[in-house]
C-alpha cells in the first residue's frame, strides 16, 4: 500500500505499463527530459529510455496521426496532449481516422492506443487550459472516453485503458492532481472500462458525476446527509462514452430523483445523455425532473473568474433540495 | 557579422530517363531485366483496363463515384515494384495498380467505390493501409509505421503516396518534419498530377517544384517524370535504399497529369483546356513505355495481344466476384467491427436496429 | 416567385449577399471556376470577380483561420468545407478561435462570418461524405448552428447567417439539394437565426426534427395522420444551436408525447438535449417518455449499407405509435 | 532526358550589423538617428523591467503563471518599430514590448496572465490581435488580415509573431502556402529562441535553419542575429518594404535566446545547462544595444538612469492600475460578450447564474 496522489498514481500505472509491455510507448510534448509540464512522466524517461519515452515535436495532429501508425505496426502508443484545448489541432486525426479503423477494415487493423489529457478548470490557468470537452468525443463512434476521479481509479482505469485493444480518450482531472492522496495496493490493479461506481449509497436521491466534479458532488452530498438528513447515492460515471446505462437505471428506480453534474457546456453534454437516458429508460419511476448543474453554454473564464463559474457544492446542494422538494 | 547569402546542404534534384518518343538515357538505365518489365507493363496495362471497367460500371449506376487513376499508372506502378513484401505501402486513392501489385484482389476499388466497407479489408499478410479519403491524413500515418521501424531497429521502408493537392494541408507538414526529425524510413511519393479537382499546381503553392519542399524538413527532395517508368523506378529504388539503410527520409515528386475527370462527378471542361489534355495525351505513360520495350524486343504486336487478353479476363473475373458481393452483405455489419467487445449499449442499439430492419422487410 | 430546388436557393442567397454587401467574400476549394462541387456557387465567380469568389489551396485550417483573419480586417468571409467531414482539419480554428473573439477581446473585436458545408447520408457518397456532426458544433459555446430544410428556408436562413454579426456554422443537408423544388420570393428574405417552425399543427403527438430528416419525418406524420387519424405537430428546428426551448415546450405542452429524429450519433446528440430540455421544463405534462430515432452509436456505412441504416418514415411512425399507446 | 540539381529561385540570408561588443558593420548600418534609437532603448529596457516585475507579481501570487520575454526584446522591439499604425500586429505571446510600442497599456500583461479577458482587449484604433496561446494558430488569422489588405488594395502589412517550435505545426505550413500563393504583404517573424518549454530546436525540426523552410512557398527567407538591434530593424524594414511595395511575404527568423523559464512554472535546470545560458547571457540584446549607443555618445551613465527611473515610474504605475482592476469584475462578464443578441436560453443561463452567486455569497 501506498498513499500517493493522481499524479503518481498515473505515473505508476504509465510504468506498470511500459515494464509489462515492451509494444508501450509514450509520445508527447516534453514528457521526457522535461518528465511532463505536471510530472505525470517522472523518471520514465530515465527508467526505460528515448525508444519508449519519446519527446516529440509540436505538433498534435503528428502526435496522434503518428500514433496511429505505430499502433498499426503492431505497438501500443499512449499519446500526451499537453492540455485537452490543444487536442484540437489533431481532431480530424482523432474523428476520423483514430475512431475508425477497426471498422473501415474489418477488423484487419486495430488500433490498442490511448491518448491521455488533461481537462478541466480550476488550478488558474491561462485561456485554452480549463475546458471540459469530454461530450465531443462521447459523441465521435468508435472511441472510448474514460474520467478517474481519484488517484486509485486513475491508476486502474489508466492501465486498463493501455491494455484496452480499442482506442481510448483519457480526461485527467488535473484540479484533482495533487488535491489529494489515497491508499493504492502495490500490485497492478484494474478497473473495467465502461463501467459506473456507486461512490456511496442512498435511497432519496442520485447524484450523478465524474472527473473533477465528483469533488463538490461529494462535498454536497455530505452537506444533504449532515444538514438535512437526506440519504443521497452518488453515482461515479468513470466511463462517460459507453455510459453504464444500467448503473442509472438501477439508482434511479431506487430514488426517483437525480442531479447530474459536470462542468463542461450544457447543451448537448453528458448530462443531455444521462436525463435522456433516464427519460428512456425510468420515466414512471421518476419523482421530479432530473436537474443538471453543468458549466454555462459560454467560454470558460479567464482565472480571475474561474472559481465562481465552476459548479460547486452549494449550487449542488441547492439544486437537490429543489429535487427533493419537488 | 555579414550579409551572407545561406547554402542548404539537401539536394534538390531532377530525374528523366525515358523521353516521350521512348528513348532511353543509356547512362541512367537501371537495366531492369525483361521478366521485371513486362511484370511493370502487364500491371500497368491491367490498372488501365480496370480503370476504364470501373468507369463504365459508374456509368450503369453499379458502383458509386468513382476517381480514376488515367495517366498515372508509371508513377504508381513503377514505384510500388520496388517495395519487398516487408516494406509498407500507403495509398491515397490513386494507387490501384500499386495495390494489386501488393497483393490486393482486382475488385478492391470496384468494392470501395461501390460502398463495400470490405474494399478497405487489406489483405492478411500485405503491409499495406487501405485507401485514405481526407486528403493528406495518411501521411502521418505512414510517418508512424515508419517511426515503429526505426525504433524497431526494421531495416525496412514505408511508402506514402498523395497528390499535389495534399501538400498543402497541415498533415503532411506534420508528418514531413517528423520524418526528418527522427530519420525515419520514409518515401513521401507526391503524384503531381498538376490538378486538385479544379485548383491547378499554380494556383496551390508558389513553390516552383514539389520536391524543394523537403529543403524545409533537412532531407532531399527529387523531382523526377512521372510518366517515365524507369526513371520512377529508380528514384524510388534509390529513396528505398536509402530508406533501408538508415539515410532517412525522401521525397519524391512524380510529374505526370491526371488525364481523366477527378472523379465521375466531375466535370474538366469547366476548369482546363481539351489542349493541355491533349499534350499530355501524347505523354501517356503506358505507350511510353510500351515503345521502349518494343526497341528493346522486349515486345511485339503478338505480346501486346496476349496481355490485353489475359488482362481483359481478369478484368471480368474481379467484375464477378464484386458483382456476387451484394448478397453477402448484412445491415448490421456497421456493429460488427465496431469494437473488440461491443458494449451494452451498442448491444441493445444492434438489436434495436435489428427488429427496425425486420419490421420494415415486412 | 421561383420555383428552385436547395442548390438555387442557396445560390440565390450567395448572389444577394455579394451584391447587397461588398464585404462579403466566398472561400473554399473549387467554388470559384467549377462553381462547387455541387454547383451551389453556379456563376457568382463570373458576376463578382476573382475577389469576391475565390478558389483557395486544399487546406481547410487555412481557410477558416484566414476567414478569421478577413473577419477581423472587416470583410464579411463565407468559407466553404466541401464536405462536413473535411471540416475536422479546422476544428482547432472554429473551437479555439472562430467561436471565441468576441467574448476574449470583450467586444473589440467581432466574428461575423459563415461555414456553409454539405453534411449528411442518403446521396450514395465515399467514406467521410455521409456524416452529421452538428451537436459537436451546438456543443462548442460561442457559435449558432443552423440546418435548414427545404430551399425556402435554406436561402432565407442562409442570407441571415451572412448578415448575422456573430460566426454561423451552416449545414446543407445535400440529401435535399436537389430533391424538390419550392417556391421563393423574388424580393431577398430572411428568418431569425434560433426560431423553430411548427410545420404542421397537431395534437396528440409532436415530431421534432431538422435538415434532411425532416422528410423522412413529415412523411411519418402523413402516414399516422392517415393510417392512424394521428393529430401529429410538426417542428423543425432549423436552428439547433440555440434551441428554441420555447417552441419545444410549447408543443410538447399541448401533445405530451414526442419523437426526436435526427441522422447524426445518439450520444450527446440534438435528440438527447431536446429531451433533457423537456424534462426540465415539462415533466408533468408527458403522457409517454419522449423517444428518439436517430443514427445509431457506430461508423456511418459506406453507402452499400447506408439505406437501412438511415432512419426513414417507418421507423419513425412505429416509434411514434409505441409513444402513442403508451 | 538528365539527371541534374535543381536550382531554387527563393533566396535564404543571413544578416547581422552590430557584433557581440557592440561594433558596428557600417556598410550595413541603417542610419537610424538619435530619437529613435534612444525611443528603442527605453522600449527595451521598459520591457524588461516589466518582465522581472511580472515574474515578482507571480511569485507573490498576484498573477498566475507568466511567460517571459527576458532576451528577446531586441527581436520583437525593434521589429515592431518598423510598423506604421495601419500595418497590423499579430502576436504569439513573448512579445510585450511590441504591443507597448503599439499603444497597449503597460499593465496589459498583468491582466492576461492575472487571468483577466480584460487583457486580450485591444485599444481602440490599434491593428493588433491579443496574446495568442495555442502554438501557430495565430499565423492564419494574421495571414488573412494580410488576404483582406490585398483584396482591398490597402499599401500596408501584417506581422505575425511565433516561436521556433511553432514551426512544426500544420498551422505555420498552411498560412504559409496561402501567403505564397496569394502574394501577401505578410511578414512571418518567428523568435528562434532555441527552446520549446524543453525541447531544443535541433529536436524540432532537421533543417539547418527555420528561414529556409521559405523556399517551400515559394518566398524568401532571411535568419537575421535576434539579439542585434539593428540587423532585427533592417531585416524587418526590408520585409515591410516588400509587403507595402506587392513584393510579397518574407519569412524572418531571429535567431536569439529564451534567457529565463518557460513560464513560471517551469524549471529548466531540467533541460538545459547553465553554461549555454550563460554564454548568451554575453550576448544580452540590451547590453548589446547600450553599448553601441554609448559609441555613438547617444547614452551615457546619467540617461540611462534618467531612463531607468522614468520606466521604474512608469511600471508602478501600471501595477497600480492593474491592482485596481480586481474591483471592477463582475462573474457575469462571461455572459455579456458572447453574442451581439444573447440568445434567450443564455439569458435564462445567465438568470440562474446570478441566483447562484447570489445565494452563495449569503
Ligand atoms: C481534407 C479534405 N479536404 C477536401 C477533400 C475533397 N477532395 C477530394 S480529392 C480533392 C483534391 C485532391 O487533390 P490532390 O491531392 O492533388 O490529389 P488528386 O485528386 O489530384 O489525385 C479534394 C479537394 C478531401 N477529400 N479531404
Ligand atoms: C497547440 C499547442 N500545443 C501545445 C501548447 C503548450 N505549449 C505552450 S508554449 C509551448 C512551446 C512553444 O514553443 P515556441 O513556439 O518555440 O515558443 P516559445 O515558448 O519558445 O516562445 C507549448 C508546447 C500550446 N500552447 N498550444
Ligand atoms: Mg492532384
Ligand atoms: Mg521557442
Amino acid at each position: 500500500m501506498a498513499q500517493l496522489n493522481m499524479v503518481k498514481a498515473l505515473n505508476l500505472a504509465l510504468r506498470e505499463a511500459l515494464a509489462e509491455d515492451d509494444r508501450v510507448v509514450l509520445l508527447g510534448q516534453d514528457i521526457g527530459q522535461d518528465e511532463g509540464v505536471f510530472r505525470v512522466t517522472e523518471s520514465l524517461l530515465k527508467e526505460f529510455g528515448p525508444k519508449r519515452v519519446i519527446d516529440t515535436p509540436l505538433a498534435e495532429g503528428a502526435i496522434v496521426g503518428g500514433g496511429i501508425g505505430l499502433a498499426l505496426y503492431g505497438l501500443r502508443p499512449v499519446c500526451e496532449m499537453q492540455f485537452s484545448g490543444f487536442a484540437h489541432q489533431a481532431y480530424h486525426q482523432i474523428e476520423n481516422h483514430m475512431s475508425r479503423f477497426r471498422n473501415r477494415t474489418r477488423g484487419r487493423f486495430t488500433l490498442p492506443m490511448v491518448i491521455r489529457m488533461p481537462y478541466g478548470g480550476g488550478i488558474r490557468a491561462v485561456e485554452h487550459h480549463s475546458e471540459s470537452r469530454e461530450a465531443v468525443y462521447a459523441h465521435t463512434p468508435g472511441l472510448y472516453m474514460v474520467i478517474p476521479s481519484t488517484p486509485r481509479n486513475a491508476r486502474a482505469l489508466l492501465l486498463e485503458s493501455i491494455r484496452h485493444p480499442d482506442p481510448v480518450i483519457f480526461f485527467e482531472p488535473k484540479a484533482v492532481y495533487r488535491a489529494f492522496r489515497e491508499d493504492l495496493p502495490d500490485e497492478p490493479e484494474t478497473m473495467p472500462l465502461g463501467k459506473a461506481q456507486v461512490v456511496c449509497e442512498g435511497s432519496d436521491l442520485t447524484l450523478i458525476s465524474y472527473g473533477a466534479m465528483m469533488r463538490p458532488t461529494l462535498e454536497a452530498a455530505d452537506d444533504l446527509a449532515s444538514e438535512d438528513g437526506s440519504s443521497v447515492e452518488v453515482l461515479d460515471l468513470l466511463t462517460v462514452s459507453p455510459i453504464d446505462t444500467e448503473a442509472i437505471t438501477a439508482s434511479i428506480r431506487k430514488t426517483g430523483r437525480a442531479v447530474v453534474v459536470h462542468e463542461g457546456p450544457r447543451r448537448c453534454g453528458i448530462g443531455a445523455e444521462v436525463m435522456a437516458r433516464i427519460m428512456e429508460t425510468s420515466l414512471e419511476y421518476l419523482e421530479a425532473p432530473v436537474r443538471r448543474i453543468t458549466g454555462y453554454d459560454v467560454q470558460f473564464p479567464y482565472f480571475a473568474r474561474e472559481q465562481l463559474f465552476l459548479p460547486g457544492p452549494q449550487r449542488i446542494v441547492h439544486a437537490a433540495r429543489e429535487v427533493l422538494a419537488y | 557579422m555579414p550579409r551572407k547569402r545561406i547554402t542548404i546542404r539537401p539536394t534538390v534534384e531532377y530525374l528523366s530517363i525515358l523521353n516521350e518518343t521512348g528513348d532511353l538515357d543509356e547512362a541512367l538505365d537501371p537495366g531492369l531485366d525483361a521478366d521485371r518489365c513486362l511484370y511493370l507493363y502487364r500491371l500497368m496495362v491491367l490498372t488501365r483496363r480496370l480503370d476504364e471497367r470501373c468507369i463504365n460500371l459508374q456509368r450503369q449506376g453499379r458502383i458509386g463515384t468513382y476517381g480514376p487513376s488515367r495517366g498515372e499508372e508509371a508513377a504508381h506502378c513503377a514505384s510500388a515494384i520496388v517495395l519487398e513484401p516487408q516494406d509498407w505501402l500507403v495509398p491515397a486513392f490513386r494507387q490501384p495498380g500499386a495495390l494489386i501489385h501488393r497483393g490486393w484482389p482486382e475488385e478492391h476499388a470496384m468494392l470501395f467505390w461501390g460502398g463495400f466497407e470490405e474494399g478497405c479489408r487489406t489483405p492478411d499478410g500485405v503491409n499495406d493501409l487501405p485507401l485514405n479519403v481526407p486528403i493528406a491524413s495518411q501521411v502521418p500515418h505512414a510517418m508512424g509505421i515508419a517511426w515503429g521501424m526505426k525504433l524497431r531497429h526494421d531495416p525496412h521502408g514505408v511508402i506514402v503516396y498523395l497528390g499535389d493537392g495534399a501538400t498543402s494541408e497541415g498533415d503532411f507538414h506534420e508528418a514531413m518534419n517528423f520524418a526528418g526529425v527522427y530519420h525515419l524510413p520514409l518515401v513521401v511519393f507526391v503524384q503531381n498530377n498538376h490538378w486538385a479537382i479544379s485548383l491547378p499546381l499554380s494556383a496551390q503553392t508558389a513553390s516552383e517544384t514539389i520536391a524543394q519542399k523537403a529543403l524545409a524538413y533537412g532531407f532531399s527532395g527529387i523531382q523526377v517524370d512521372g510518366n517515365d517508368a524507369l526513371a520512377v523506378y529508380v528514384a524510388t529504388r534509390e529513396a528505398f535504399e536509402r530508406a533501408r539503410s538508415g539515410g532517412g527520409p525522401t521525397l519524391i515528386e512524380a510529374v505526370t497529369y491526371r488525364m481523366s475527370v477527378h472523379t465521375t462527378a466531375d466535370d474538366p471542361t469547366k476548369y482546363r483546356s481539351d489542349d493541355e489534355v491533349q499534350a499530355w495525351e501524347k505523354r501517356d505513360p503506358i505507350a511510353r513505355f510500351e515503345r521502349y520495350l518494343r526497341g528493346r524486343k522486349l515486345l511485339n504486336d503478338e505480346l501486346v495481344r496476349e496481355i490485353e487478353d489475359d488482362v481483359q479476363e481478369r478484368v471480368r473475373a474481379a467484375v464477378e466476384r464484386y458483382e456476387g458481393y451484394r448478397d453477402r452483405i448484412d445491415p448490421l455489419d456497421c456493429f460488427k467491427y465496431m469494437y473488440a467487445d461491443l458494449p451494452a449499449e451498442l448491444v441493445a442499439q444492434r438489436e434495436e436496429f435489428r427488429q427496425a430492419i425486420e419490421r420494415e422487410a415486412r
